[in-house]
């Protein structure tokens, strides 16, 4: 009975190495001198990423792609290695800024002793001792793992699991904030609650869709849901399931953890999160929508175009009336899940399709965020970080190239030419108008206004308006950073210039298959 | 070569925002030698065709007709008399600001493709932008904001039209952005009509027409007048040039199917934009608002869609930016010395500064239509078609004469008449500022008087216009 | 009819016609800034220079084309084309015939003397130069005017007379009457210009062209040629001040004298007679347009000579007269025929009598200290001799004393409008007595009577540069009369104006007209001196009359229009572009309080939304 | 014993709907999580009773698998639970609500 | 039968969930839950997930809970009054909409009977489970080995409080107490411990000294502040 999985390590072992590095970290955190630790930390997951993109390049050039994996659980095809490439790149920023240690008199953004409490002798302590959770680096790297299996799981249960790897430890991440702890554990408590609840709800629609189908794979889901037609089992299904993923991407009406989060997690793992999340779970539900449920997609293109349209509207609206920088760029992500929804709502084709429409996005917005909030983590003040949007005035007089560059991601972000994120707008708005989905795309082009508005605001703050006396100002940060910042800039800026090799490279990579 | 049109500015504004001693010189040598590119190419322009995004279809591709020339001349022109207009008050960010400006510009006027006349359409507004909001009144912030959000959001509906256009492209086959080819496309007349809609809400706003105007005053109040005049006498005229290229060229069905409609707002803007100027007490405002009437004149020229109002509307183009121009100019000058722009806080000028006050008087009236200065011939021609269009029509365009010269020759009354009340002396305008000005009065008086170079710039664009849209009927 | 010929010979030289004292007001106005010194010394002498220059030039051409054939009289300049769109092709084309002969003569003929004039009057004025470039420039622009080619040069040259009388009468721009009046001349101006306009897109629509000579009436029906002639109409209304665009006329007299005397009353108000001349053709087949001139002509006649009978200003008394003088020139040309003719010829004899007398105001004025004021003279003729005989002569003229200019060219209107109607003719000859009436009371006033001199003003005679030229003028308004002799002027103009046969149908023969009209002048002249010789009257006979202008009905709940547009602009209109994102914001903030930071209410949002998402599916399928 | 699927599932669907309701309506965060785990385990009803219908045994090994997933987000979540409690001296969650709006 | 019996007593067990004010009810209530759905496993033919139900789920998870309930006191009860307006409600009308909806849903499918597992647990469940986790699902339960270990992890990192200092020996002790007495004539004897003399004994009571005041030293730190016995005033007899 038992046969032997056919295992492709050829096209898996970016994925593996991932995981084995972050398991060589456990390792170094038991045995390493604490003085080492930093650095092997860093070393380590830096070498494990570069590995894992360069291995992963080599997949996506190689012969294999296409090829399903220990009996389809994995489905090693083009877009999904494109994913997986895209957050082994935004992690490799990730790391970068995790291990910023210049900002904040030597120590990284990360909690010295998160079990100590906050305001306690030990917690200072611990900070005066330059302590810090070196823990971080293997968390991250089982959750770039998770990611990576996100993008390319061919089954419901590798997606579960793939889900949980990912999510646990964000949860845990966005806890260790080490300024502003309150504001840190809250934002754990409350992704934490709220992303169990969710996944909850995603199993829930994960088994009525095995009791429809009477399998995991999502290919044949496929074929059964295209053969027997729409159960209320299956409906009820791709609707749970649905609500767990969009929980994840922060789709309104299950965005609301997202400011909170973004708000309250470490700046460095709000930016590396920002991007690698949605990436991997865009690419987890085109697969499934497009894959598993693509023969209802009459049915539930509906119900996905009023929530993108919910989701545009509200988060761009959202935005505009806040007042914390962060929070700000924690709506403008809500209203980006909403433009790529949009493109969510297009078919995959040959040429330039939805898939391509939405992964294209995917990397121009990976880009724009992690940089944009890099940046944030540069503006401070006495106390730390510096939220508060009237204390940017006059940045772009005192600091005109950060001011600059910031305004590079506030620009891609909304969608200006010349920046990645007007390609990939475009690309979304093309995709679904292709599918015929003008209503949505009229709407989206109607919150794009409104977005353009708080982010064009943003630019006014920094460069128009008069600094306060308790300006904000802008910490020279370390290499990791500043690389971290121009490279993300010059991709964002080379995106909208260029865009060509990488849309050729989508074009190529096709659609999802199951 | 075109590429080098486009690419002259573009390096200058790089180099002057790097350049740490006199970054001034050097813009206004990158504007110069801009300049002497565009008259260069004004004969030899070899058309280019790059692939630039394949996937999408998109193209680098420039192309230069009689329109385009025009065009291309006017920003030429304009960039380097405004930097030296601006030397004073503006720093070494301005000046990069406005080589890319006059970059972007430039790749509009030339753009053969639409996806790369979008993106410079969109690109223009971030020089603009921040060209607003570093110089000029207490609250340019604001009206930079108002600005940019108008003009984005008229960006993003023409972005609709894009994509509308892809879809289509796509359909019919392989997908190309060519201007050239997205002619020959057969668009069904619903989509055609949609994307006609949504282009021309976005040139409405870029040109602008009632009732999507109200950032023009707000703007042209806060900003400085160099400022402005690239704002008004070249940007805005991407809104006017886009109807004719991309609205006539593209979909003349939809264009015409539009034109009552069209015409309608054009007349409402003529008469509207010319009654608030009158009410106004800034003189910036009133110079802007002025240009709301103007451009009313254009559209109605554009959409009337003879051989007469195109032409004219061409050539309204040019005059009008070399005769607003000569005005904002002359303004900035004269609220330098006043330092208030309020028309009620002056009077009786004219004896200390007559020179400024001839300056103003002639642009005014180029302005107001007075025949012998350029203005005349476009605005002539613009009424003949109109007229042609519907007796109505005409009956109610003509009206801007009248109200031009009332809210021309108020301003003057209030500014320059009356007994002299200086506080403090008040100098003439020097050499600097002659030199400015001079150019621009002496083109208003030449072209006024020999339009033919102009006009048979454009006459060959319009006669295939003409033909299609005779057709379409 | 206008079917010219090429330029041939001396006729090559028309432009220099236009361009002497264009080019002087060019060097003028450019030069002065950059050498004052030397322009302040020789420009008012070289402008003179120019303007005789191009006088001598008008009299050449006249003799040469009085030694042509009648059918190359018509002579047509192509200098360059001016702008061709494919289907309208505006030449930059001088016409030279009958009628524009003339008008040269007379233009520069009077301008010059104007201009030398003005080299006294102005003498002590600092800016003195510039005003002869701005003299140089309106006779420039009056005779592109009258030389252009077709409806679009004389736009042209309307325009710049317009911009010309505009710079003249704010001449004085400190005054702030004076700047108010030269743009209240200039906007009236325009509102005729409006109609000018279409006029010219009207006819090119009928026509397919501008040119004089592509007017072809035959294949046009008669309404479009009502339309075209009653849009020529409000242009001539406009520029000459015809009701009910004649309100600027008056204020206009703000401007130095010379100027009321060349633009005001000799030159630039008799364009739309020369308009409606110019378009005789039209107007000949386009009988309701007619009509509307005649009337609009009768109601100016009356305006103008109730105005004149009771203004105390001695320039607005004059300034009245022209009007209703222009609307006897209007009521020719609208009665048709031989109308355009003595339309015509009144023109050239009232330029001649009515810059005599304007110039002699001004001699008055010169010597009164500026005052304008009728009830502050008195008893003149003593002291100002020569100004006392050449007015003298300008009022035998005006009120049409036999053998005078006036009274020919006056008979002959009152001839065509008995012609036309009774009601017409007795309109005009009823007029006639009231001008006579008031003219004769502008005399009483200044000349006659007991000295009322302000203290300190001791009025004396002018110098000669002013004399000279009011003795010249004085003797035209004398011989004016010669050009009707024989008809000639008929004959002359018989070509272009296409007039039919002259003949009379009137209820009353030719020589009755004339008893008729010197009685009712004699009439006239004898109330007059009843009511002011006989006692001292130093105030107006009459209470002023509170008729309402047009401009002063019009620009009030105009200004109302205009805040109210403001008003919607800011608040309608921005409101609602501006406001759009206000009240998003506003909603946004309230909406927003839904995120309360409470992580069950968060849950609960998941949840609704699952029910949402799930109840939609269903329902869907 | 019954043959009904049915019946099972309508049993994991009052469960689940119990544990949201919980999810919603309790504040002691440990209790709020102890309701997660019922939705959970009403999942795994379901996908056992499936199991069963479709006569595989792939539904089987995915409740194992929510099995080990569950205690792996056991451990965070209480772990977390336990520093907000240490710090604020509450497992309410409606008590840390710093971050709104 | 025994599927009526089992259901009627998870489904009331899970209504303790909703209304025990007492999170160690709640818990109490869950176990019963758990082990009543550990019996349905064993009807639907799957003996393994019987026994990890009961092993896994309420011999460890549970025990996790419970252990996390004392140390967050026993005694802390949830008031069921609601704070936040329309919540409940809320909760509840969704809460039995999304019930209703999947009931109807579950309903109109046309649900097969089951087919049963007699071929696919041919050679035994466990054996059957193991085919299946190794083969087609090895690499998810590879996964899940970074879930365990990111468990782990967190657990350390959230929860263990590194030692910065080198331990204090009972020496070092010792001779810091001598200091402190010597320098500021500090007690030196031991404090007193948590609930001498109190009326309870738990530990966050404080100790009350020989004259009746209590001794807030006797608290542990982590403990102080909460609702314990007149501990408004505490110290105020030293």
């Amino acid at each position: 009975m038992f046969e032997s999985p056919g295992i492709s390590y050829a096209t898996l072992w970016p994925v593996l190495l991932v995981l084995a590095v972050a398991c060589a970290g456990v390792v170094v955190e038991a045995f390493a001198p604490r003085a080492a630790r930093f650095n092997t930390q860093v070393s380590l997951a830096l070498a494990g990423l570069v590995a894992a993109l360069a291995g992963t390049v080599a997949v996506g050039a190689g012969s294999s792609l296409g090829a399903s994996t220990g009996e389809g659980a994995l489905i090693v095809d083009g877009p999904g290695v494109f994913s997986q490439g895209l957050v082994l790149l935004v992690s490799l920023g990730g790391v970068a800024l995790f291990a910023e240690r210049r900002l904040d008199n030597g120590v990284s953004a990360f909690a010295g002793q998160a079990a100590a409490l906050p305001g306690t002798p030990a917690e200072r302590t611990a900070s005066q001792r330059g302590l810090e959770h070196t823990e971080v680096y293997p968390l991250m790297m089982f959750a770039v793992g998770g990611m990576m299996l996100f993008c390319i799981s061919g089954d419901l249960l590798m997606l579960f699991v793939a889900l949980e790897v990912l999510s646990l430890p964000l949860y845990l991440l966005t806890g260790l904030a080490r300024r502003r702890r309150l504001l840190s554990q809250e934002a754990a408590l409350k992704y934490f609650l709220l992303g169990a609840f969710s996944s909850g709800i995603f199993l829930y629609g994960l088994a009525l869709v095995y009791g429809f189908a009477g399998s995991m794979s999502l290919a044949e889901i496929g074929d059964v849901a295209a053969e027997e037609g729409s159960s209320p089992l299956l409906l009820l299904g791709i609707g749970l399931m649905a609500v767990g993923l969009l929980f994840k991407t922060g789709a309104v009406p299950f965005h609301s953890w997202t400011p909170d989060v973004y708000q309250g997690a470490p700046t460095p793992v709000t930016a590396w999160m920002s991007a690698a999340t949605k990436i991997a779970a865009f690419a987890a539900m085109l697969r499934l929508f497009y894959v598993a449920f693509g023969a209802e997609g009459d049915i539930w293109r509906p119900a996905i175009g009023v929530i993108a349209v919910l989701t545009m509207l509200l988060g761009a609206s959202f935005a505009v009336v806040q007042t914390d920088v962060k929070r700000m760029l924690g709506y403008s992500a809500v209203a980006h899940t909403g433009f790529l929804l949009t493109g969510l709502l297009g078919v995959q084709t040959d040429a330039f399709g939805s898939t391509q429409a939405v992964l294209f996005y995917l990397t121009a917005y990976g880009f724009a965020t992690l940089g944009a909030f890099a940046i944030v983590s540069l503006v401070r003040g006495p106390n730390g970080e510096v939220g508060s949007l009237e204390r940017w005035a006059g940045l772009g007089r005192s600091n005109p190239w950060v001011a600059a560059t910031f305004a590079v991601f506030l620009l891609s972000m909304a969608g200006l030419p010349l920046t990645g994120g007007f390609i990939g707008k475009w690309g979304v708005f093309a995709a679904a108008l292709g599918a015929g989905q003008w209503p949505v795309v009229a709407v989206a082009i109607g919150s794009s206004i409104i977005a353009i508005f708080f982010y064009v605001r943003m630019i006014m703050v920094m460069f128009f308006t008069d600094p306060r006396e308790d300006a904000a100002a802008v910490v020279t940060p370390s290499y990791a950073t500043t690389v971290v910042i121009a490279l993300s800039a010059v991709a964002t800026v080379l995106l909208g210039v260029i865009p060509g090799p990488v849309l050729s490279l989508l074009v190529d990579a096709g659609g999802f298959i199951g | 070569m075109l590429t080098i049109l486009v690419l002259v500015p573009f390096a200058g504004a790089l180099i002057t925002a790097v350049m740490p001693a006199r970054p001034k010189a050097w813009a206004f040598g990158f504007a110069l030698a801009t300049l002497i590119a565009g008259i260069v190419t004004m004969f030899t322009a070899p058309d280019t065709d790059l692939v630039w995004i394949e996937p999408l279809g998109v193209h680098w591709a420039l192309e230069m007709d009689g329109f385009g020339k025009l065009m291309v001349m006017l920003t030429v022109v304009l960039v380097p008399l405004v930097m030296v207009a601006a030397v004073k008050d503006h720093d070494k960010r301005w000046y990069a600001w406005a080589l890319a400006l006059e970059a972007f510009a430039l790749l509009t006027f030339t753009a053969g493709d639409l996806f790369l006349f979008y993106i410079a359409f969109e690109a223009t507004l971030i020089p603009a932008y921040f060209m607003i909001g570093q110089h000029g009144g207490p609250n340019r912030a604001r009206a930079a904001l108002k600005f940019l959000m108008f003009q984005l959001g008229g960006g993003l509906v023409l972005l609709g039209a894009l994509i509308g256009f892809f879809v289509v492209s796509s359909e019919a086959g392989s997908p190309s952005y060519l201007i050239s080819d997205l002619a020959q496309l057969d668009i069904g007349t619903n989509a055609e009509r949609w994307i006609f809609v949504a282009m021309f809400i976005a040139f409405a706003v870029k040109a602008p027409l009632f009732p999507v105007h109200t950032w023009l005053a707000d703007t042209t109040e806060q900003a400085t007048t160099p400022t402005s005049v690239l704002l008004v006498c070249v940007l805005d005229k991407i809104g006017t040039f886009g109807m004719i290229r991309l609205c006539l060229g593209l979909v003349p069905e939809a264009s015409a199917w539009a034109t009552p409609v069209v015409v309608v707002l054009a007349l409402i803007s003529i008469v509207y934009g010319a009654v608030l100027a009158i009410g106004q007490d800034d003189l910036l405002r009133l110079i802007g608002l002025t240009s709301l009437s103007h451009f009313g004149l254009i559209t109605l020229g554009i959409f009337a869609a003879t051989r007469e109002g195109l032409v004219g509307a061409m050539l309204y183009m040019v005059n009008h930016g070399v005769a607003t121009a000569a005005m904002f100019l002359i303004a900035g000058f004269l609220i330098a010395r006043k330092g208030t722009a309020s028309i009620s806080s002056m009077r009786g000028l004219e004896k200390a500064t007559p020179v400024l006050a001839g300056s103003f008087l002639i642009a005014g009236l180029a302005t107001a239509g007075l025949p012998g200065l350029s203005q005349f011939v476009s605005e002539i021609l613009v009424l003949i078609s109109a007229f042609d269009y519907h007796w109505l029509v005409g009956v109610i365009a003509v009206t801007a004469i009248v109200l031009a010269a009332i809210y021309v020759l108020w301003a003057y009354q209030r500014i320059f008449t009356g007994p002299a009340q200086l506080s403090r002396p008040v100098s003439d305008l020097d050499r600097r500022e002659i030199g400015v000005v001079a150019p621009l009065l002496v083109a208003l008086l030449f072209f006024g008087f020999v339009p033919g170079p102009l006009i048979s710039a454009a006459s060959p664009v319009v006669e295939p216009l003409v033909n299609v849209i005779q057709a379409g009927e | 009819m206008v079917n010219p010929v090429e330029a041939s010979g001396v006729f090559t030289l028309i432009w220099l016609v236009i361009a002497l004292p264009l080019a002087g007001a060019a060097l003028i106005l450019i030069g002065r800034p950059l050498a004052p010194a030397l322009f302040d010394r020789v420009g008012h002498w070289l402008a003179v220079g120019l303007a005789g220059a191009s006088f001598v030039l008008s009299v050449v051409l006249f003799i040469a084309a009085l030694g042509r054939d009648e059918e190359s009289r018509q002579v047509v300049q192509h200098l360059y084309t001016w702008f061709d769109t494919g289907s309208l092709d505006v030449g930059f084309d001088l016409l030279y015939d009958q009628l524009s002969s003339l008008f040269l003569l007379l233009i520069t003929g009077v301008g010059t003397l104007i201009h030398i004039y003005s080299v006294g009057y102005m003498a002590d004025d600092e800016r003195r130069t510039r005003f002869f470039g701005y003299l140089n420039l309106f006779l420039a622009a009056m005779l592109m005017l009258v030389l252009a080619e077709n409806y679009v040069g004389l736009f042209l040259g309307w325009e710049g007379v317009g911009l010309a009388s505009y710079l003249l009468i704010g001449f004085w721009q400190y005054k702030p009457s004076a700047a108010a009046a030269a743009k209240k001349a200039f906007v009236m101006n325009r509102v005729g210009d409006m109609g000018l306009s279409l006029a010219i897109a009207l006819c090119f629509v009928t026509f397919g062209s501008t040119s004089f000579s592509a007017i072809d009436v035959s294949d046009t029906t008669t309404t479009t040629l009502n339309w075209l002639g009653i849009l020529l109409l409000i242009g001539a209304c406009g520029k000459s001040a015809q009701v009910p665009l004649q309100g600027w006329l008056l204020d206009a007299m703000e401007g130095p004298t010379p100027v009321s005397a060349l633009i005001h009353a000799a030159t630039m108000v008799t364009a739309g007679v020369y308009l409606i001349v110019r378009s005789s053709a039209i107007f000949e087949a386009a009988e309701a347009a007619s009509t509307a001139v005649v009337v609009v002509a009768l109601v100016t006649i009356i305006w103008g000579a109730a105005v004149s009978c009771v203004k105390d200003d001695i320039k607005k008394v004059l300034a009245g007269s022209t009007m209703s003088q222009i609307g006897y020139m209007m009521l020719a040309a609208g009665l048709g025929g031989p109308g355009y003719a003595f339309a015509i010829f009144h023109l050239l004899t009232h330029g001649f009598f009515k810059a005599n007398m304007f110039l002699g105001a001004g001699s008055v004025m010169h010597g009164m200290n500026d005052d304008v004021n009728l009830k502050h003279y008195g008893a003149l003729s003593r002291a100002m001799p020569v100004t006392f005989l050449t007015f003298s002569m300008g009022y035998l003229a005006i009120i049409g004393f036999p053998g005078f200019a006036g009274f020919w060219s006056k008979d002959k209107i009152l001839e065509v409008a008995f012609a036309d109607s009774w009601l017409v003719g007795i309109i005009a000859l009823l007029a006639a007595g009231v001008t006579a009436f008031y003219m004769t009371r502008l005399m009483m006033l200044a000349f006659f009577g007991r000295k009322r001199w302000p203290e300190g003003v001791h009025p004396h005679e002018s110098p000669r540069i002013m004399t000279g030229p009011l003795v010249v003028l004085a003797a035209l308004s004398v011989l004016g009369g010669v050009f009707a002799l024989g008809g000639w002027i008929e004959h002359w103009l018989e070509p272009v104006v296409a007039a039919g046969p002259a003949e009379h149908h009137g209820p009353l023969p030719v020589w009755a007209t004339s008893v008729l009209a010197v009685l009712v002048v004699a009439i006239g002249v004898a109330a007059a001196g009843f009511v002011f010789g006989r006692r001292p009257v130093t105030t107006a006979p009459t209470p002023y009359l509170h008729v309402p202008h047009v401009e002063d009905v019009v620009v009030p709940p105009g200004m109302a229009v205009v805040r109210g547009t403001l008003a919607t602009d800011k608040y309608a209109v921005d409101g609602l572009m501006s406001g759009g994102p206000i009240a998003l914001a506003a909603i946004a903030g309230e909406l927003r309080k839904a995120q309360t930071g409470y992580v069950r209410s968060y849950a609960l949002s998941v949840l609704g939304g699952t029910v949402l998402v799930a109840l939609a599916l269903i329902v869907v399928s | 014993m019954t043959d009904n699927t049915t019946a099972y599932v309508i049993l994991s669907a009052i469960l689940f709907t119990i544990g949201t309701i919980g999810v919603l309506t309790r504040r002691n965060a440990i209790v709020v999580f102890m309701c997660v785990e019922l939705m959970l385990n009403a999942a795994n009803l379901a996908l056992v009773a499936f199991s069963r219908m479709h006569g595989n045994l792939d539904g089987q090994v995915t409740a194992f698998f929510v099995m080990v997933v569950a205690a792996a987000e056991v451990v965070v979540g209480l772990a977390i639970i336990m520093t907000i409690f240490r710090t604020r001296n509450t497992a309410s969650v409606d008590e840390p609500r710093m971050l709104k709006w | 039968m025994s599927f009526v019996i089992l259901a009627s007593v998870t489904v009331i067990a899970a209504m303790g969930l909703l209304f025990a004010r007492k999170p160690v009810h709640a818990a109490l209530s869950l176990a019963v839950v758990m082990v009543g759905l550990a019996m349905i496993y064993a009807t639907l033919e799957a003996p393994f997930l019987f026994a990890v139900q009961i092993v896994v789920y309420t011999g460890a998870i549970l025990m996790l809970f419970l252990f996390v309930i004392m140390l967050v006191g026993v005694d802390t009860s949830d008031t069921l009054k609601e704070t936040i307006a329309g919540q409940k409600v809320l909760a509840v009308v969704l809460g039995v909409a999304l019930g209703a909806t999947l009931i109807a849903g579950v309903g109109q499918a046309s649900i097969a009977t089951m087919r049963g597992l007699a071929s696919a647990n041919e050679g035994g469940n466990v054996q059957r489970l193991a085919d299946l986790l190794f083969s087609r699902y090895v690499i998810a339960f590879e996964a899940t080995s970074a879930l365990l270990i990111t468990a782990a992890i967190g657990a350390m990192v959230l929860a263990h409080r590194e030692r910065i200092d080198p331990k204090q020996s009972q020496t070092d002790l010792a001779q810091k107490r001598v200091a402190d007495y010597a320098k500021s004539g500090k007690h030196l004897g031991p404090l007193p411990p948590p609930g001498t003399f109190a009326r309870h004994n738990s530990n966050d009571t404080p100790a009350l000294l020989p004259d009746g005041s209590q001794s807030t030293k006797s608290v542990p730190a982590i403990l102080a502040g909460g609702n314990s016995n007149g501990s408004a005033d505490e110290g105020q007899g030293e």
